[in-house]
Formats: structure tokens, C-alpha cells, sequence
């Protein structure tokens, strides 16, 4: 996208001198933030650097404590979403935010549903406007069935068409591409450059650089809630760019490639855990993985190929129909995720909100919670052990709290994700499955965990990744398994592993229909 | 002004934690100020007598509710549990006991199961057993009310240890278990973690059908021992009357006490507290004589005004 | 091809039981009790029946409403008997009044709730448990605790409407017919019904997309605090008083035939013809327990405590089949 | 909740039948309200109960209903039952139900006295007579039911006020425990009660809480109102469950009810009566739940033509020191 012309109109949206406190935390301080009309805005820096508040700031779910914001040049107080919404700013939430029992038409124009002359919402025309409008970001499902029968990357789709639809003069999007598939994201870009060629100014957030570079103009550099840089995107050098994010020297960051990935595993030992021919629910078909102690086998395959249930099966969180788990030789009782833990496999769940925190609960009690029982003698809890583990783990994975017991719901996107893997990590597994772990983490975290799931596997742990991001998969795994509707398309291994033979894995055969998998009968 | 702001949220997070404690000591002082004989040992003792069974029930109504569920059958378990003990009075004191809180337990075993295995909401399971099982104790006890004369048995709701009445020491030792098992316990721990995320608690590999169970045959035994002790104390069995409306009461204490009707966490002092208040004021309302519309009618206002305080942000 | 639409079929049927489970056992309930007791399938009996119901499907409707949004209503039960206390004590100044203040007071205590409810975040459950105490309270001091109990004039046109017929079946059945009829569009067919299903769904999100949440649940609350007054006002004029002792109780039943409708509790789903057919399966049992004739009262209720249990348990079952 | 606080009310008259009806020179006839004459003996006869048979009053209500039926060889399936468990709605709906059942005589113990209209007109529609017992009705008596049989309220209130005067030779404070809020029989048993004591200026009401007819809340709130009334010397109790409460509660206080603080109740049930027996009570005013044979005595004598009064009022009995010993056998439990 080229860079805007420069244009003497006021900016659309702008915050002075903007702070936000929250007990304990300086979420936002000083911070002062322009959007000119028609441009797309970079909104970078590190987990917990207050982009999402700062994003909430602008659309009125928070009142800055200090400062102004201005619309058009007008000063304006933004008291509630809807506020923000009246003034033509659309919002894309970092987590879903839909009604998942609602419809998915019904999600799209809900609050704007189209009505007939009598004033009555006309269903047969949301059904047909949304099909319509949802085909335009690849999803042809039946737009009458519930919006939680959807994958998660599709769900965000329909947030970005909902937000999209409304109108907008500015379209704010905070980590859209972190739930979605290489192909979502392309039809993502395509969008992007629809609004851009319209003149609606976007606020784009996201940690993938690559994206970044692609499609924004300018670039705001968030630390600890302070503004360390503003201005043009395309004249800063990457390595600039996350110097300024993580606040270090450039020398310090080593340049090595997109991920922190070390050379291949030592794999010739025989597979600890073998899931055979599972089956169950019309999503999958017949998946058989393998993983070795050591081995970090990669996931690949599109948006509803079953990956996200293949992990959940193995562990017993997914309904089976057929097929068995067996871990050093020994089968596991279905469905028995008590059993499956105890065995040694951990689960990091692919949705954090609804599958991962437990909102009320402090940091250290959502670090300790799987790894509850064997801390505690008797059934009691031991408070010394437990601060010990999260020590560990805090320290390790530089989660940023303002303590240990601070509620997790108050931490930032990247660093509940943090505290999840930490959950995992401290009950000593044998196997790790991870979905998605990287999701909204920071580049400079992202390369810890990169860098940790390969000391895991060093240490002979089995690893089962599952990434949108096909460079993490490449890059991390001895094995890469393709999934297809549900079914393995394919395996790669050693210098097979490549986007290109990913691809193409991905790929064949899926002439259209390939959301098939998507709808329930 | 921003230090305004932030100093009034903690007076709010103050008010939150520790308001029940204050409205407790606003209102004895108001008592003590105003109404005639209220300093008193023997009043005190009767404000904590009273209390007791509200707030027996209170401490597993809290912890059901820390799971993000609800027992609307505690009453009724105490209507069972009464109409049991004459049957097996004949056996000794505390036969009778034991299979009233067998009961309990079982009617405990009923409600987990079917929320935990079934997936029937919390709400309509237990509501089922509130309108079953006071039919079924009534049943047992073929309507009648039944005079009890075992002195042994009669000791628990008249007697006291060293001064204390008994119902206020099994209270008390209750609400100090319950305390002990929610701070200092896995089990304690499980509890508020599956009320606070359910699937998260599943996949984190909890015991979520065992502590869910669990949580509503402690919520029934407690309610059972409540019977136990109501039973002992009206020096009858009475079926038709005994714990109606508990449930409310219950509830009432528990929220009053800082535990949010959300799940995820349990403030058992609170209840403790929550239970007081209500005695209290509702000790207040009959020692000024007010008529029972003004009564209802003042209950309902402070009940809002406690909560209030005690809010958390919450949607149900 | 085939295969694939048997169990197509085979999974909708499913889900039409899932959904319409309360109606299947209603449909085999009347088609059982009408063979099994003569007196079942008269006309006069099928009337009162149907009018019995009349009074808490009113109540009910509102209830449907809010527990869609998540929320509940334990008022309604004190409302609708002060509902009833007021229509009658207005009657005495004409019809108008005898609707409009009963209307106007419940409504008002509903708006208290939802104000409650929607601006401070405090639970529904427990500011409705408040208004109930309230509104039994302020019934109490209206008739000098209970003692005057309010009679409408046995000339007003007021009792056509609780004890009129219109070809031979009683007012408030059509009346109630009309206000599901309304309800069902104003749920299904209008924002406002699709906010109430937001907000029941996702609170949090509702709020996030701009929906006027506030709003929303101040007018559920008002609707449901209105809907008790109206049946309220029905009673009154059905009974030709404000009787004081009405109500007791009444939430609990509403909420159940709510539930047994196929409303779920958690909220973002359900139906108002559901709540229909749970106000019709509940008066059904009553009438074919009455008809049985000999069950001691006591047994009564745990048959009713049962019978809650095993539709709603029927119900999970047959949802659990449909998802797997 | 479905079981309302029991209200084992009213009634009343000894034990047994006895009654003394108030004469009445013209009363209610078949010829006067033109309904067909039925025989009491193959007829099909409907009794509407208004709450769960949970407490000795209705458990004995119901018992005698069903045993005077079987006396007089009224077929079981010709004697219709059913139970309104204290939902109005339902007692309406409960009696339409038993008329289309073919009920050609209605015994029907009114939930409250007002609001049964509906169900009335359905009898009235269908010419069948019907007998309230218990508790009055507020309609027309002849035109919307046939008769009344039962006690008055009022008067029992001041019957208890007079034995209250006697117990307590004229002085003292009294605390009233009242019934259930918005019940009739609590408003009646009150005025009564209220209305007698003024005429002893020796008595004055210090303190009146709604015990909600039941023993333990009776119970609870006496023990309230020792500690704020140390001075209080007698207690009314507007049924005996409340009662036994006070005595309970007064017992725990180190008080000895029936002499340092007298207690007065209505009802007559086995366990209060008992009391007075051993010394702890005072007076119980008799409310006897055995309508039964005189149900179906004033049906029969409908039915052959004699004149029945718009109102059977019964004498009630009463219990005292004097005679408690010898009539216990009469209380009902
Ligand atoms: N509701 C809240 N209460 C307390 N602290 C909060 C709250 N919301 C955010 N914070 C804190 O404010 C800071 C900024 O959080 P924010 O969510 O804006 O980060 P972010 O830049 O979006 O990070 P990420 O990339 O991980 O999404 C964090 O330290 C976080 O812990
Ligand atoms: N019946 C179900 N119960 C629980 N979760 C489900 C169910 N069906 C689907 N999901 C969840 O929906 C999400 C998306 O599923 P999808 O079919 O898109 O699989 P996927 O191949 O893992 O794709 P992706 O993870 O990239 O979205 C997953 O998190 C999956 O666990
Ligand atoms: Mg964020
Ligand atoms: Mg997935």
C-alpha cells in the first residue's frame, strides 16, 4: 500500500496526552496518538505495553484517567462502545467478541438488522445480505446456524465482516490475524486494501512483522505504556523497529531468521504416544500421529482440518467415536482427561479465554492450578511449594504481572498465554501438545517460547505444535502431519519440510467445498 | 483528581471486602443505642442461636455457589432430616443423627449427579428436590409433627459448653472447617477455579464431576445438620415448617457476605457475617415492634444497600 | 447420498425432539390422559384448563424474557399479588384505573429492578429476591397487613375481562394468546428481541458491539414487572378481589415452566411457544393428578418435585444426543 | 413456595358433631334454590381442600370428610378429593374440575374467604350445592353456597381475650403473636382478640409480631420479644403451634410459662391442650376440624327439604385449669 498523499483534513481520531491507571499497573501514561484519514496505523510493542487498552481508550469501553481524545478535530467523550460506533469508529476486538448461540447472520447485523416496513427485523433479507457479504471472506456456510459452530479463525472473519459492514470511517483491529489461517489472512489483506482505497483510516495491531511491513503506512511504538516512537513505517529498518518495541540494543537482537527454532532433534527413538485412526463427530476421519520422545511434530492443514480436535482427542477433551491413544504402549481410557494428564500429556488449549484462564483467580493460582495435586500433601495446599514453581515460571517466561496475585483477567493478551504454558510446563509433562502457543505473543516473547519448545524437546519431551503460522511450523518441526477434512493428507520430513510442499500438501484436492467440514448435516 | 479517583476506588475495594463487617457493627451500635435491653449476655446468645442454622446452611449454600451453582433444595433436606430423627430416635440420639445427615448426603448425591453428570442447571435440579422433598418428608412423617421428649437429643438445641450454646460452637466449628477447606485445600482450590472457568477447570484436567458432587453432599449435609439442630431446638419435628424459605435465607446471607452469585469465589467469613447481619436485623425489625409490611419492606432496602457495597461487577 | 440424508433427517428429527420435547410430552400426556379418564377430553374440562394456565403464562412470558438475557425475576410473584390488590382497589374508580394503577406500579417496581440490575451490576437474583420482599411488603401496608381485602363491584366491566367468554372459552385465554402472540414478535422480529438474545449470550460482547445492554435489561425487567401486573389485574377480575395470598410462591413455578419450555437458564436461547407448552404440561398434571383423585397431598408434590426432574432430565438427554 | 405456613385455623365446635345451629326461621331450601334433589347415599359428592394435610387441623379435616362419607356407604369413587395446596387459582380450578366429573354436592374448605367466586358460579351454573366449612365465604350465602359451617373468627378472638382477662386476673402486658400476614383468620383472630381486651384497661398490647402460624418462627420471635419486653406477662397466641413455640421459648429463658407468663391460644390440638394439663399453659379457645358428619347431616337435610341457615356457627369449646384434664381426650392431633 502506498503511503497517503499528504492531506491538509484534521485527523480522524486522536488522543492527547492520554493516561490510564489501573490498581497496581500505569497501563497508559502520556499518550498522545494521531490517525490521519485514509492511512493504516501500526500499533506495536510488547505484551502488556497497553495497546489494547489504549485501543479501548479510543473506543469508549475505557475513560482515559487524564488527557483528551478528538474526533475530527472535535474533542469527544466516548462513554460506551456505542458512542464510538454512532461516531463511525468499528472495532475488532483482540478476543472474539460475538454471541456464539446467535446466529451467524444474526451476529453480523445484530444491533442494525434489517427491517421491513412495519419495523420488523426482515429475516430473509439478513440471511441473503449476510451470505452475500460473507462470501467476500471465504466463508459460505449456512449463515442461520449458530455462530459457535464455527472454528475460531472463521468466527473472526465474521467479526472483521461484521465491523467492516457498519459503515466506518475508521476500522480498528487489534491482533485480527492471530487466530487465522495463511489464506485468511490473505483475504484479510484483501479487505484491507478495499477499506484503504476508500479512505477509511485503520488501526492494525499485531506482533507478525511481515504483516506489518506489508500493509501499514505509519507505526506507533508502545513501552510500558509510554509512546518511545511515531511516525512513517516503511523508512524503519525491522530490526529498528523491535529494538524500539523490546527497548534494547540492536546489537543485542540477534538477527537469525523469523524464529528462534535451533537445529533438528535427536528422533530415532520409538513413538511414546501413538493416536491411531481417530474418528468422531463428522470432524474427524481418520487421523493417525505419532510423536516421539524429542520429536516436535508439526500440525499443518486449514481452518477446521481437524487440528485443533485431533490435539483435544488425544488428551480425551474431543468425543471419539473411534480410534485409541496409546502411550508407551499402553492405551488410554477415552475421554478421561484426568487420566490422559496423569499420564504425562499436557494440553495448551487453543482459546485461551474460554478454555484456559480462570478469570478470578490470581496469576499464581491459574501457574499452579493442573499442577495443584502433586504440591499438595494430604489434599493441602502448600503455599512455600507453589511459590516456588511460580517463581520459576514467572522468571522464565518473563510474564508480566504486577504481582503473583494479581488477577490474571487483568493481564495483557500475550502474557495470559504465558501463564497458560506455564500451567503446563509446571506439571512436568511428557508430552506437550500445544495449539497455537504463540498466539499474541510478542516477537521478543515469541522467540523465548520458540526457544523453550526446543530445549523441552532437547530434554526428550514429545511436542505436538499446531501453528497458523507456517514459518513456526516449518522452522520447529522434525515432522511436519497434514490434515485434511479431518483425515492425514500427508506427512513431510527433514529438507521435505517446506512451505512450498506444505502447501501444496494443504492444498490438493481441496477444489472448492473444502469447508465442508464446517457444516453439521 | 486522578488521586481522587483512585483513593475512592479504595474506598470502594475497602467497603467491598470488609463492608459486611461494618453494616454488622453499625447496626449493633444502632441497637445498643436505641433499643431498650439489648446489651445483654442472654440476648447476644439469642441473636447467635438464631443464627446458627441460616448459617450452617449459608456455608455449603457458598461453596455451591463458588462453583457458579445454587441449592435451592437445602430446605427441604432440612424438612427430611427433621422427619427422619423420630423415626430412629428409638435407636439413640445419635443413630438418628447419623441418618438424618445420611440424608443429607444423599440428597447431596442426588443434586451433584445430576448437575455434574447430567448437566442440568444448578437452579432446576435442586428445585426440583425443594418442591419433592418437602412432599417426601411430609410423607415420612405422615403430615404429623411429632413432639420429642429424648433429653439427650433435646441437649443439642438447649444445652451449651462451658457457657456457649452448642448450636453456636458446631456452628462455628463449621464455618471454621469450611473456611480451612476453601483457603487451605486442593479441593478448596478445584472449587473456585471450575466456578470461576468450567471448561478451562476440565481441560486443566480437574476433577470437576467429583468436586461439583462433592460441593452439593456437603451443601446437604450441612443442611441436614441444620434440621438436626432446628429439629432439636423447637423440641419437635415438624416437616411442614422447618427450613421453609431457607433456601432464600441462605442465599441472602451468602451474597450479603461478598460471595457473587457468578461463581469463582468464596468469602466464607463473610457469610458467616452475611448470616449475622440478617439475624440481626431482623432481630432489630421485632424488637421495635414494626408491623410486617414495614418489616419486608426495610429487609428488602438493606438487602440492596449490603450488596451494593459488596458488589463485584458482575452480570447475574 | 442417501445415507448421508437419513441421518441428516435422523439428527433433525433429534433436534425437533430437543427443542419441542416439552411439546412431545405434552402431546402424549393429553392423548394418555384422555384415554385413561373419561372426563378428561370434556369441553368444560379442556376450558378450565386452559384458563387455569392462562394466569401464569402471563406471568410467564415476562420471565421468558429475562431469563433469556441471562438474568431472572423472583418478584413476580409479589407483584402479580399486588398487582391484583391494586386492580382491585382501583376498580372502585373505574376501569381505567383499575388497569392503569396496577400496570403503572409493577411496571415500576420491574424499572427499579432493571435500574438496579443494569446500572450497579448487581445480581438479578438477588435485587429481584429484595423486590419481592418489597412488594409483599408494600401489598401488606396497603390493606393494613393483610386485613382489608378489596372487592370489585359484582356490575363492573372490569370482571369481564377475568370472567368473560367469548365463545365459550374465558377472556384471559385470548387475552394471553394475543400477549405471546406480541411477545413471540417482539422477540423474534424486532432489535429488541435480538439484543435480549446478545445480551443473554455473551454479556460481555453485547456491550462491545454497542448495544444499548442497559437499556435492554431496564425494559426486560419493566416488561416482566408489567406482564405481572397484567396478570395480576386478570386475577383480580376473575376473582372479583384482591386477594391478599395469591403469589406465594409463584416465581419458582414460573421459572419452571419456563425451563421446561426449553429456555435455558444460562440464558441465549429459548422460545416463548416453549413456555406455552410449559404452562400447559404443568396445568396437565395438576388436572391428571386430580383426576387420579386418590394421591395424598403430600405425595402430590413429590410427584410434581418428579415429574420437573424428568422432563427437564428427558430434555438434556435428548439435547446430549443431538450433539454427539 | 407451595406450602404457605400452615394455617390450622378456625372450625371449631366439640368434638364430635355437636353443634348448635344457629336457628333460623327461613332458611335455604331446595325449593328455594330450584336444584334437583339428589340422594346422599348413591350421589357423587366433591370435597375441595385447600392446603396439604401438613398439620393436624387439615389431616383431621380431610379424615373426618372421608370417614363420615364411608359411614354414611358413600362409594370411594364417589367421593371426589383433591387438594388446592394453597394456590387459589388451583381451588377454583380443583372445584370446576370435580363438576365435570359429575360432582352433584360440594364439601369445599375455602382457601380464603374472598375469591372464589368464579368456582361458585360454576357450581351455581350446574345447580349443585355447596357446604364451606372452616372458613366463610364473602359471597351470598343460598344464591352462591348453600351454607356455612364453622366458628367465628372474631368471637374466638375474644373468647381468648376473656380467658386472657381470667388467667391473668386483669393486669398485665401482652404480647400478640399473630398468623400469617393477609389471612383472614389472622385479621379476625386479631380484631377479636384487640376489640374484648380494651374492655380490661388493665391489659395493654406491648408487642405484636406475625409468628406466620408456625411453631418455630413463634418460637423465635418470643424469645426476641423476652429480651426486649422482660416485662411482658401474658402472651396470645393466634394458634397453638405459635404457642407451644412461646412456651419453648419462655422455658429457655428460665421463665415459667402458665405462671410468671400466661399463654392463651386457639386451636385445641392435642399438644397445647396437653400443656395446660402439666401446668404451662393457660387457655386454648377450640377450633374442631371434625366437619364430616355435620357436612353431610346438612346436605341430607337439604336434600329432604328441610330449611338450612345461611351460617352453622358452633359453639366452641375451651380449655382451662378447670377442665383440661377431663377433655383432653377431646383435642385433636
Ligand atoms: N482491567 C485491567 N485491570 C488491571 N490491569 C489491566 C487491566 N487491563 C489491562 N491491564 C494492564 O495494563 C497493561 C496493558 O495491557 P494491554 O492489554 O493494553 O496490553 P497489550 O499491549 O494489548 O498486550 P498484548 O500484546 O499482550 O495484547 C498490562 O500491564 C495489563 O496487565
Ligand atoms: N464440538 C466441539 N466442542 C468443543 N470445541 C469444538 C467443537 N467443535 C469445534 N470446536 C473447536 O472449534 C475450533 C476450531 O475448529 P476447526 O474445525 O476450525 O479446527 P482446526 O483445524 O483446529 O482449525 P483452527 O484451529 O485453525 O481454527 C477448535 O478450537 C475446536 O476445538
Ligand atoms: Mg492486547
Ligand atoms: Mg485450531
Amino acid at each position: 500500500m502506498t503511503a497517503t498523499t499528504e492531506v491538509l483534513t484534521a485527523p480522524v481520531l486522536e488522543v492527547a496526552g492520554v493516561t490510564k491507571r489501573f490498581p497496581g499497573t500505569l497501563a497508559l501514561d502520556d499518550v498522545s496518538f494521531t490517525l490521519a484519514p485514509g492511512e493504516v496505523h501500526a500499533l506495536v510493542g510488547e505484551n502488556g505495553a497497553g495497546k489494547s487498552t489504549l485501543i479501548k481508550v479510543l473506543t469508549g469501553v475505557y475513560q482515559p484517567d487524564e488527557g483528551e481524545l478528538r474526533h475530527l478535530g472535535e474533542p469527544v467523550t466516548f462513554k460506551r462502545p456505542i458512542d464510538a460506533q454512532r461516531a463511525g469508529i468499528s472495532t475488532i476486538y483482540q478476543e472474539v467478541n460475538l454471541v456464539p448461540l446467535m446466529s451467524i447472520a444474526g451476529n453480523v447485523f445484530l444491533g442494525r438488522e434489517p427491517r421491513t416496513k412495519a419495523g420488523l427485523v426482515d429475516w430473509g433479507r439478513m440471511y441473503a445480505d449476510a451470505r452475500e457479504l460473507l462470501k467476500g471472506y471465504g466463508i459460505d456456510d449456512d449463515v442461520k446456524r449458530p455462530l459457535h459452530t464455527l472454528g475460531v479463525g472463521a468466527q473472526q472473519m465474521v467479526a472483521l465482516a461484521r465491523a467492516v459492514s457498519t459503515d466506518a470511517k475508521v476500522v480498528i483491529m487489534d491482533e485480527p490475524t492471530s487466530s487465522l489461517e495463511p489464506r485468511e489472512v490473505e483475504t484479510l489483506f484483501e479487505v484491507l486494501n478495499r477499506l484503504h482505497s476508500e479512505g477509511i483510516a485503520i488501526v492494525y495491531v499485531s506482533h507478525r512483522m511481515d504483516e506489518l511491513y506489508r500493509v501499514c503506512d505509519s507505526v506507533t511504538v508502545l513501552r510500558d505504556g509510554r509512546v518511545v516512537h511515531s511516525g512513517p513505517l516503511k523508512p524503519l529498518p525491522r530490526i529498528e523497529l523491535v529494538s524500539l518495541m523490546l527497548g534494547r540494543e540492536i546489537r543485542q537482537i540477534r538477527e537469525e531468521g523469523v524464529t528462534a527454532f535451533g537445529e533438528e532433534h535427536d528422533v530415532e527413538r520409538e513413538p511414546l504416544l501413538k493416536a491411531e485412526n481417530l474418528a468422531g463427530m463428522r470432524k474427524l476421519h481418520d487421523v493417525s500421529v505419532s510423536i516421539r520422545p524429542g520429536e516436535v511434530v508439526g500440525l499443518a492443514g486449514l481452518l477446521g482440518s481437524g487440528r485443533s480436535e485431533t490435539a483435544r482427542a488425544i488428551v480425551g477433551a474431543f468425543p471419539l467415536d473411534g480410534g485409541s491413544v496409546l502411550l508407551a504402549g499402553k492405551p488410554l481410557k477415552r475421554g478421561r482427561i484426568k487420566a490422559a494428564m496423569r499420564a504425562g500429556i499436557a494440553l495448551l488449549a487453543e482459546d485461551r479465554k474460554t478454555d484456559g484462564i480462570i478469570p478470578n483467580l490470581s496469576v499464581r493460582e491459574n501457574i499452579v492450578l493442573a499442577a495443584l495435586p502433586s504440591l499438595s500433601p494430604f489434599g493441602l495446599v502448600s503455599k512455600a511449594k507453589q511459590d516456588r514453581i511460580v517463581k520459576i515460571f514467572m522468571e522464565r517466561l518473563r510474564i508480566k504481572a504486577a504481582s503473583p496475585e494479581q488477577k490474571v483477567s487483568e493481564l495483557s493478551g500475550g502474557n495470559q498465554q504465558k501463564v497458560l504454558l506455564a500451567r503446563w510446563l509446571a506439571t512436568g509433562p511428557k508430552i506437550l501438545l500445544l495449539d497455537e502457543p504463540t498466539r499474541g505473543i510478542d516477537v521478543g516473547a515469541k522467540a523465548e517460547v520458540q526457544a523453550l519448545i526446543d530445549e523441552l524437546a532437547q530434554e526428550g519431551l514429545g511436542v505436538l505444535l499446531i501453528s497458523s503460522e507456517l514459518e513456526e511450523l516449518i522452522d520447529g518441526s522434525d515432522r511436519v502431519v497434514v490434515l485434511r477434512d479431518g483425515s492425514v493428507a500427508g506427512e513431510l520430513t527433514g529438507d521435505r519440510i517446506t512451505e512450498e510442499n506444505v502447501l501444496t500438501a494443504i492444498a490438493a484436492e481441496s477444489t472448492g467445498g473444502d469447508n465442508d467440514v464446517h457444516r453439521h448435516p | 483528581m486522578s488521586t481522587a479517583t483512585l483513593e475512592r476506588a479504595k474506598v470502594t475495594a475497602w467497603l467491598q471486602n470488609y463492608g459486611v463487617y461494618l453494616a454488622v457493627v453499625v447496626l449493633l451500635l444502632f441497637n445498643v443505642a436505641f433499643t431498650e435491653n439489648f446489651l445483654s449476655a442472654a440476648n447476644f446468645r439469642t441473636q447467635l442461636v438464631q443464627a446458627a442454622p441460616v448459617c450452617i446452611v449459608a456455608l455449603g449454600m457458598a461453596l455451591v455457589i463458588g462453583t457458579e451453582g445454587i441449592d435451592l433444595s437445602v430446605g427441604s433436606v432440612m424438612a427430611i432430616a427433621a422427619a427422619l430423627i423420630p423415626l430412629y430416635l428409638g435407636a439413640g440420639p445419635l443413630t438418628a443423627i447419623v441418618v438424618a445427615v445420611i440424608a443429607g448426603v444423599v440428597s447431596g448425591l442426588f443434586s451433584g449427579y445430576l448437575v455434574a453428570y447430567l448437566g442440568i442447571q444448578p437452579i432446576i435440579a435442586t428445585l426440583a428436590l425443594l418442591v419433592g422433598g418437602r412432599g417426601l418428608a411430609l410423607v415420612i412423617a405422615h403430615g404429623q409433627l411429632v413432639q420429642l421428649h429424648n433429653h439427650d437429643f433435646l441437649q443439642l438445641g438447649t444445652g451449651d459448653v462451658l457457657g456457649v450454646p452448642i448450636m453456636v460452637i458446631v456452628a462455628g466449628v463449621l464455618a471454621v472447617l469450611a473456611g480451612l477447606v476453601v483457603q487451605r485445600t486442593t479441593f478448596g482450590r478445584h472449587l473456585v477455579a471450575i466456578g470461576g472457568n468450567r471448561p478451562a477447570s476440565t481441560l486443566a484436567g480437574l476433577p470437576v464431576k467429583r468436586v461439583l458432587v462433592s460441593v452439593y453432599v456437603i451443601s446437604g449435609a450441612l443442611a441436614a445438620i441444620a434440621g438436626v439442630l432446628a429439629t432439636s431446638r423447637l423440641g419437635a419435628s415438624d416437616p411442614s415448617d422447618v427450613g421453609l424459605l431457607m433456601e432464600l435465607s441462605a442465599i441472602t446471607a451468602v451474597v450479603v457476605g461478598g460471595t457473587p452469585l457468578t461463581g469463582g469465589r468464596v468469602r466464607v467469613l463473610g457469610t458467616v457475617f452475611g448470616a449475622l447481619l440478617m439475624q440481626l436485623v431482623q432481630a432489630t425489625l421485632i424488637k421495635h415492634n414494626l408491623p410486617d409490611s414495614t418489616a419486608q419492606m426495610v429487609q428488602a432496602a438493606i438487602i440492596v444497600v449490603a450488596v451494593y457495597v459488596a458488589r463485584e461487577r458482575s452480570s447475574r | 447420498m442417501t445415507a448421508q440424508t437419513t441421518t441428516a433427517s435422523g439428527a433433525a428429527f433429534a433436534g425437533v425432539l430437543q427443542r419441542q420435547g416439552a411439546a412431545v410430552v405434552l402431546v402424549l400426556g393429553i392423548a394418555a390422559a384422555w384415554f385413561a379418564f373419561p372426563h378428561f377430553g370434556s369441553a368444560d374440562n379442556l376450558r378450565n384448563l386452559v384458563l387455569q394456565g392462562s394466569f401464569l403464562a402471563v406471568i410467564a412470558l415476562g420471565m421468558t424474557f429475562v431469563i433469556i438475557s441471562g438474568g431472572i425475576d423472583l418478584s413476580v410473584g409479589s407483584n402479580y399479588a399486588l398487582g391484583g390488590v391494586l386492580a382491585a382497589y382501583g376498580a372502585q374508580y373505574g376501569l381505567v384505573v383499575a388497569i392503569l394503577l396496577p400496570l403503572a406500579v409493577c411496571s415500576l417496581i420491574g424499572f427499579v429492578n432493571g435500574l438496579l440490575i443494569a446500572r450497579t451490576g448487581m445480581a438479578p437474583f438477588i435485587v429481584t429476591l429484595a423486590s419481592l420482599l418489597f412488594a409483599r411488603g408494600l401489598l401488606l401496608a396497603l390493606t393494613a397487613e393483610g386485613a382489608t381485602t378489596y372487592k370489585v363491584d359484582p356490575g363492573s366491566a372490569f370482571l369481564w375481562l377475568g370472567q368473560g367468554t367469548i365463545f365459550g372459552i374465558g377472556v384471559p385465554v385470548y387475552l394471553t394468546l394475543v400477549l405471546f402472540a406480541l411477545g413471540g414478535l417482539l422477540l423474534r422480529r424486532t432489535r429488541f428481541g435480538q439484543s435480549v438474545f446478545a445480551i443473554g449470550g455473551a454479556e460481555q460482547s453485547a456491550v462491545l458491539m454497542g448495544l444499548p445492554v442497559a437499556r435492554t435489561k431496564i425494559s426486560l425487567y419493566t416488561l416482566s414487572g408489567a406482564l405481572a401486573g397484567v396478570a395480576g389485574i386478570l386475577t383480580a377480575a376473575y376473582l372479583q378481589s384482591g386477594v391478599t395470598v395469591i403469589g406465594v410462591g409463584t416465581e419458582l413455578d414460573a421459572i419452571s415452566v419456563v425451563v421446561i419450555g426449553g429456555t435455558l437458564l444460562t440464558g441465549g436461547a429459548g422460545t416463548i411457544i416453549g413456555t406455552l407448552v410449559g404452562v400447559l404440561l404443568r396445568t396437565l398434571i395438576q388436572n391428571v393428578i386430580n383426576q387420579i383423585g386418590t394421591l395424598d397431598s403430600n405425595y402430590q408434590t413429590v410427584v410434581s418435585g418428579a415429574f420437573l426432574l424428568v422432563v427437564v432430565v428427558i430434555q438434556r438427554l435428548l439435547a446430549r444426543s443431538r450433539t454427539r | 413456595r407451595e406450602e404457605t405456613p400452615a394455617a390450622p385455623s378456625n372450625g371449631g365446635g366439640p368434638a364430635a358433631s355437636a353443634q348448635s345451629a344457629a336457628p333460623s326461621a327461613d332458611g335455604c331450601t331446595l325449593e328455594k334454590t330450584g336444584y334437583p334433589k339428589v340422594d346422599l347415599k348413591t350421589a357423587v359428592v366433591g370435597f375441595s381442600q385447600s392446603e396439604k394435610e401438613a398439620n393436624p387441623f387439615r389431616i383431621t379435616e380431610t379424615q373426618s370428610i372421608r370417614d363420615e362419607a364411608a359411614k354414611l356407604g358413600i362409594a370411594s369413587d364417589k367421593l371426589l378429593v383433591t387438594n388446592a395446596q394453597s394456590d387459589l387459582n388451583r381451588q377454583i380450578s380443583d372445584i370446576k374440575s370435580m363438576l365435570d366429573r359429575g360432582a352433584q354436592l360440594l364439601v369445599v374448605a375455602p382457601l380464603n374467604s374472598d375469591g372464589l367466586q368464579p368456582a361458585l358460579d360454576a357450581a351455581k351454573a350446574k345447580k349443585v350445592p355447596v357446604v364451606t366449612i372452616d372458613r366463610k365465604v364473602t359471597s351470598q350465602p343460598c344464591t352462591d353456597y348453600l351454607t356455612f359451617i364453622g366458628s367465628n373468627f372474631v368471637e374466638q378472638g375474644q373468647r381468648a381475650a376473656q380467658a386472657m382477662a381470667k388467667a391473668t386476673g386483669g393486669t398485665g402486658k401482652v404480647a400478640i403473636l399473630l398468623g400469617s400476614s393477609g389471612n383472614n383468620v389472622t385479621t379476625d383472630r386479631t380484631k377479636g382478640f384487640k376489640d374484648e381486651l380494651a374492655k380490661t384497661p388493665g391489659l395493654t398490647v406491648v408487642a405484636e409480631q406475625t409468628g406466620e402460624f408456625d411453631r418455630s418462627k413463634g418460637q423465635s420471635v418470643m424469645e426476641q420479644l423476652i429480651q426486649s419486653h422482660p416485662d411482658i406477662t401474658a402472651v396470645y397466641a393466634e394458634n397453638d403451634e405459635m404457642g407451644v413455640g412461646a412456651v419453648n421459648a419462655l422455658k429457655t429463658a428460665g421463665k415459667s410459662p402458665g405462671k410468671d407468663v400466661k399463654i392463651v391460644s386457639i386451636d385445641g390440638t392435642r399438644n397445647a391442650v396437653q400443656l395446660i394439663v402439666d401446668g404451662s399453659y393457660n387457655a386454648v379457645i377450640e377450633s374442631n376440624p371434625r366437619f364430616g358428619p355435620l357436612a353431610f347431616q346438612t346436605l341430607q337435610k337439604f336434600e329432604n327439604g328441610e330449611p338450612i341457615p345461611a351460617s352453622i356457627v358452633i359453639s366452641d369449646d375451651q380449655y382451662d385449669e378447670s377442665n383440661a384434664a377431663q377433655k383432653v381426650g377431646n383435642s385433636y392431633k
